[in-house]
């Protein structure tokens, strides 16, 4: 019989403890989420106004392109193709 | 004469007991279910076809050398078959929807209750003496309320591996009776006008935001809940692999290859442990009860906590989303889609329901590494 | 000084007998038989590599701790790779023509006589003192006239591992021999006239009796020859994956990356049983020897048996697909094909070989069993 | 000399019983088969002859082929495509 | 109350130490290197990943039956993961030029000065009293110097268990680090008139010649260096599989999911060792220092030995292509090209480069090979 | 200091021999290498030679391109494609 209330007992305290967990650690993720969509919002933001002050950037993206190219191509003759 | 009467005391005929006779009825149940009714084939054809190789009399498959028991000691008390299968899932989850609306993280949350109330119950009905289930079965029952195959079949090898089997089949095919299980107890908790809820569009998600979300994720199981950590890690793993974007041919060949043969292997293994004498026995019965409660119950919760959600956000959320916390990727998202088009059919609320489905995967899995931490 | 003495002592130069010496040359032969002659090139090179591997002196790759023999413990000695295989095997199958003739089961049945009368020969030669054959090491030799890799290798893994690479290397071999070694055979059984039968068009068989056929294959197998059950069944899943419709990315998988990457290292591992002092013995010419009596008395049965049928039935078989009988699928069916458009070169015999083709795995399956069961 | 005896009488019982066995295996599977190919070939031409009657069930296979094609582009969208 | 004190005392922010704080960081370092910087991340995005799994405080995940730590005993432990991808780069690799020009054979070999060279070092600095390494420390350390990441983690997983880690980092960091870590040493040795050296055309070699080179130089490692057979014959395994064309579906499925695979559950595996107590020892910076050395020896000792060679050859080499010997396919040989490119705008070096970069890595091997004999 | 300098001689010794070693395996490879392509381009120099000759040859790789069609299409069938 107080094995079985133990039961109950233990499996009650459980229950609260993990839906408290739960609610918890998602309650935290929302607001880590959130913190961190702002954050990385603003940094993308500001590349981007910079991007308009410094034409810079997008040459070198496009040189960055031509790299990637000549990569690809020198892997493929490695391969044998 | 002799060798006529070994082949004859050899033949599965003579060596049968009824139980397997019975049990291979299930396993060709379980084909049925797969093939015909389409019931998450993937894995019930694997499981119903190791269920029959485990339970043919006299060919040992499923014990001591057998090639399934093999499978089943490498791939499952391992842990490596569900951890790499969840590693695949993270690979092939999306969490634009999520991190768009981070609060749906919420209704992911409230659905695990369908856990937690399962357990009481498998408790409950071992106090009034229906059952007999301790502790670590009960919690690894209540984790088939979770809706990942995975997490249950990861959590049962851990806590209650003589269960592993019926825990398993249920897991699956209750995951394959959400579009009936749901509908109904999502229109019973909620009115027409609710239904009717459209939801703002959501914003589009950077890559540097998916890319740092699973890092993100995985540090927080890390300083908080350890033992989450192997099952969120692999699927945290899995997801970066697909996100960062430098690394395709490792993220194709998880999402493919990988997670194909490892499904095979998986299925086959849990068949093995549909092994007439463990599986016959009155717990399986309450189990598949159980299971069946851990669903209704997850869904509601999720409903509910939409609803009650509504009360304090002007941004009103659909409730109808809130059933899709339970996971069971990506059908029930489908299943919240299909119920609002028939309130409001210009309301599409899958991507909506997406927030809560992936958040149902992580909130099952958090759930997991408690029960594994009080009573592994 | 002393470390050039060092060096010196562990060269392979040093080191080598010349069983080695001369194993490193067969490891060579079999890769020209599969680069030049395109000899089962997916098998046999990888046996060849294994071979040069095993036998390079003081590497001791095969032995012990070495990368060749923790493929063979892991993948041969357990049985996952032959069974692994043969559910590839399965995926890849087409009942299709069997279904729409099953009578032609039966020559699957005949040329099975092959692995029997081996099996009789091998014990023969030893009562005359020629070789020292065991009768579990016959019965192992005997399925070398199953012609089916994976039925020899799995058969051989149980019965006689030492011989596992003799066997596995004639086994192989002869398939590839298949064009040259039946047609003279074929030719001598049979008559002009025989040979210029045409068959009756087949049917188109029905999606639903292609997936019921494995399973009631597997049924059929658990009820009277559970011994053949890990085999067949597992011939029966790959198979019912394929025509069950419903886990394409499985059965794709399983044709593709599983059972290549699972050839690889079965391909290496028998290879490693291909060391000098394990191989270098009478008894290996014993075996290359009895193989290929096997393939010619499986030929020669299976043809029979058709001529026979032909007696009772007015829907007359073409003898020529007889031959088919000893399974190498899909070799001796082109080669039924090839010989019977010597005859008659509008005679298309290659679907209908089909049937007899496929009827012959299983029936060395069946084999297999029944060895297994009554030596094992 | 007896040992020999034994082994060449073991091997002649093992080749009765082993090809007996396989017979009576595949012409059991013969039998089975065919039957089991007469009894889906029935069904089928029953449900055939049903068809014409009742019109309904190709809408039905119309509707799922939709059915189909919405959970396909669901599970696109899922993925992240 | 004395649950919500296990939940604390179990969490990760409560038994973290200091060391595993500062490994997460690094794991994360290894991330950003991965995905940001694009080093290598195929290897070091796993590797990165398992790190931060390996130091998660309480969860236990690399130690034990910890899933990595079961990744780390099944596949480094056993040789088995460093093998099949070196198998997979032979699968890969492409001896077209360095047989249309053996000679660029001796550039790979005089690059493995680097290896030494950093075995003196090591030895050299635990002389002084700096470290403590022991010979078999230092034998692995050095390895690093060749450039080859399979390679090295092969020897450390067999003379220094304990370094594992560290040295698969700074293997796979300097690795990626090559295009910087060389131009500046390249620039010192050459002048502007050998930079701009312009080499004859490469004949095109035929398919027998790549068909039995892998043969070949397996036959010279078995009869000369046996302890270099695993890592050379597997790899000349993987190549002979491409080259001979007739199992392109085994070579395919090597080249793609095996590779994949096995570099996912390798990088993983790896991180494993990079747990906090082993790896921030002072030895390994000892590590990060020495690799880096090794790196520049290697890649000075190439392209003096192509000057060298200049000296008694009227067929002049471009030095520049002497630093792609140190291996580190293909970026070494792209590296030699740019640098070419800024002296002689029409002068194209990759193809000449390829030659010593693929010796470079049987060169690394055969001195994989000579450590383990002496001191394994 | 008597252990050290053992080591330091080790280290030496290890790496003299190391070295010669790398060196002599790699040159024995360079002339191996060689007289194998010298070999080879003989053989295959002579082979065609010998199809000047004999235009038989061409007519059996033609012969087996259509082998090969047929076997192609054999597997397909019986792959039930
Ligand atoms: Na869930
Ligand atoms: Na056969
Ligand atoms: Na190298």
């Amino acid at each position: 019989m107080e094995q079985q209330a133990d039961l109950i007992s233990e499996a009650l305290t459980l229950t609260m403890f993990g839906m408290g967990f739960v609610f918890l650690f998602l309650t935290l993720l929302v607001f880590v989420t959130k913190f961190m969509s702002i954050v990385i919002q603003k940094i993308n933001k500001r590349s981007q106004d910079d991007d308009h002050h410094d034409d810079n950037l997008s040459l070198n993206d496009e040189l960055d392109e031509e790299t990637k190219f000549v990569i690809e191509q020198a892997i493929k003759m490695h391969r044998g193709a | 004469m002799e060798q006529l009467n070994l082949l004859w005391s050899n033949t599965g005929l003579n060596q049968m007991v009824w139980g397997q006779g019975l049990m291979l009825l299930v396993g060709m149940l379980l084909l049925y279910l797969a093939i015909v009714k389409n019931f998450e084939p993937l894995l019930l054809l694997p499981i119903g076809f190791g269920a029959i190789l485990a339970n043919i009399p006299g060919a040992g498959i499923a014990e001591g050398s057998g090639i399934l028991h093999v499978f089943y000691v490498i791939g499952i008390e391992s842990g490596a078959f569900p951890l790499i299968i969840f590693m695949g899932v993270g690979a092939l989850t999306d969490f634009g929807p999520l991190l768009a609306n981070p609060k749906t993280l919420l209704l992911g949350a409230a659905a695990q209750f369908g856990i937690f109330a399962t357990l009481l119950g498998a408790i409950g009905l071992t106090t009034i003496g229906v059952f007999d289930f301790s502790l670590t079965d009960a919690a690894a029952i209540g984790i088939i309320g979770g809706a990942d195959g995975p997490t249950s079949i990861y959590v049962a090898s851990k806590l209650a591996p003589d269960l592993l089997g019926a825990i398993a089949v249920a897991s699956y095919s209750y995951m394959a009776l959400v579009p009936l299980i749901q509908p109904p107890i999502m229109r019973a908790l909620t009115t027409e006008k609710e239904r009717q809820i459209e939801m703002v569009q959501l914003r589009e998600v950077s890559q540097s935001e998916k890319i740092i979300f699973p890092i993100m994720l995985l540090m927080l199981v890390a300083l908080l809940l350890p033992d989450a950590a192997p099952l969120l890690g692999m699927f945290a793993f899995g997801n970066l692999m697909k996100e960062s974007g430098v690394v395709d041919r490792l993220s194709d060949t998880t999402q493919n290859a990988l997670i194909n043969i490892v499904t095979i292997f998986l299925g086959l293994a849990v068949g093995s442990k549909l092994m007439a004498d463990k599986f016959l026995q009155p717990e399986t019965l309450g189990i598949l009860l159980l299971g069946m409660v851990a669903f209704a119950i997850g869904t509601a919760c999720g409903v509910i906590m939409a609803k009650t959600m509504n009360l304090f956000s002007k941004n009103k959320i659909n409730p109808l989303i809130g059933s899709a916390g339970v996971s069971a990727v990506p059908m029930a998202a489908r299943v919240s889609n299909k119920v609002g088009l028939e309130s409001n059919p210009h309301n599409f609320l899958l991507m909506h329901a997406m927030g809560p489905n992936v958040a149902g995967v992580i909130g099952s899995a958090i759930a997991a590494g408690i029960m594994i931490q009080f009573l592994g």
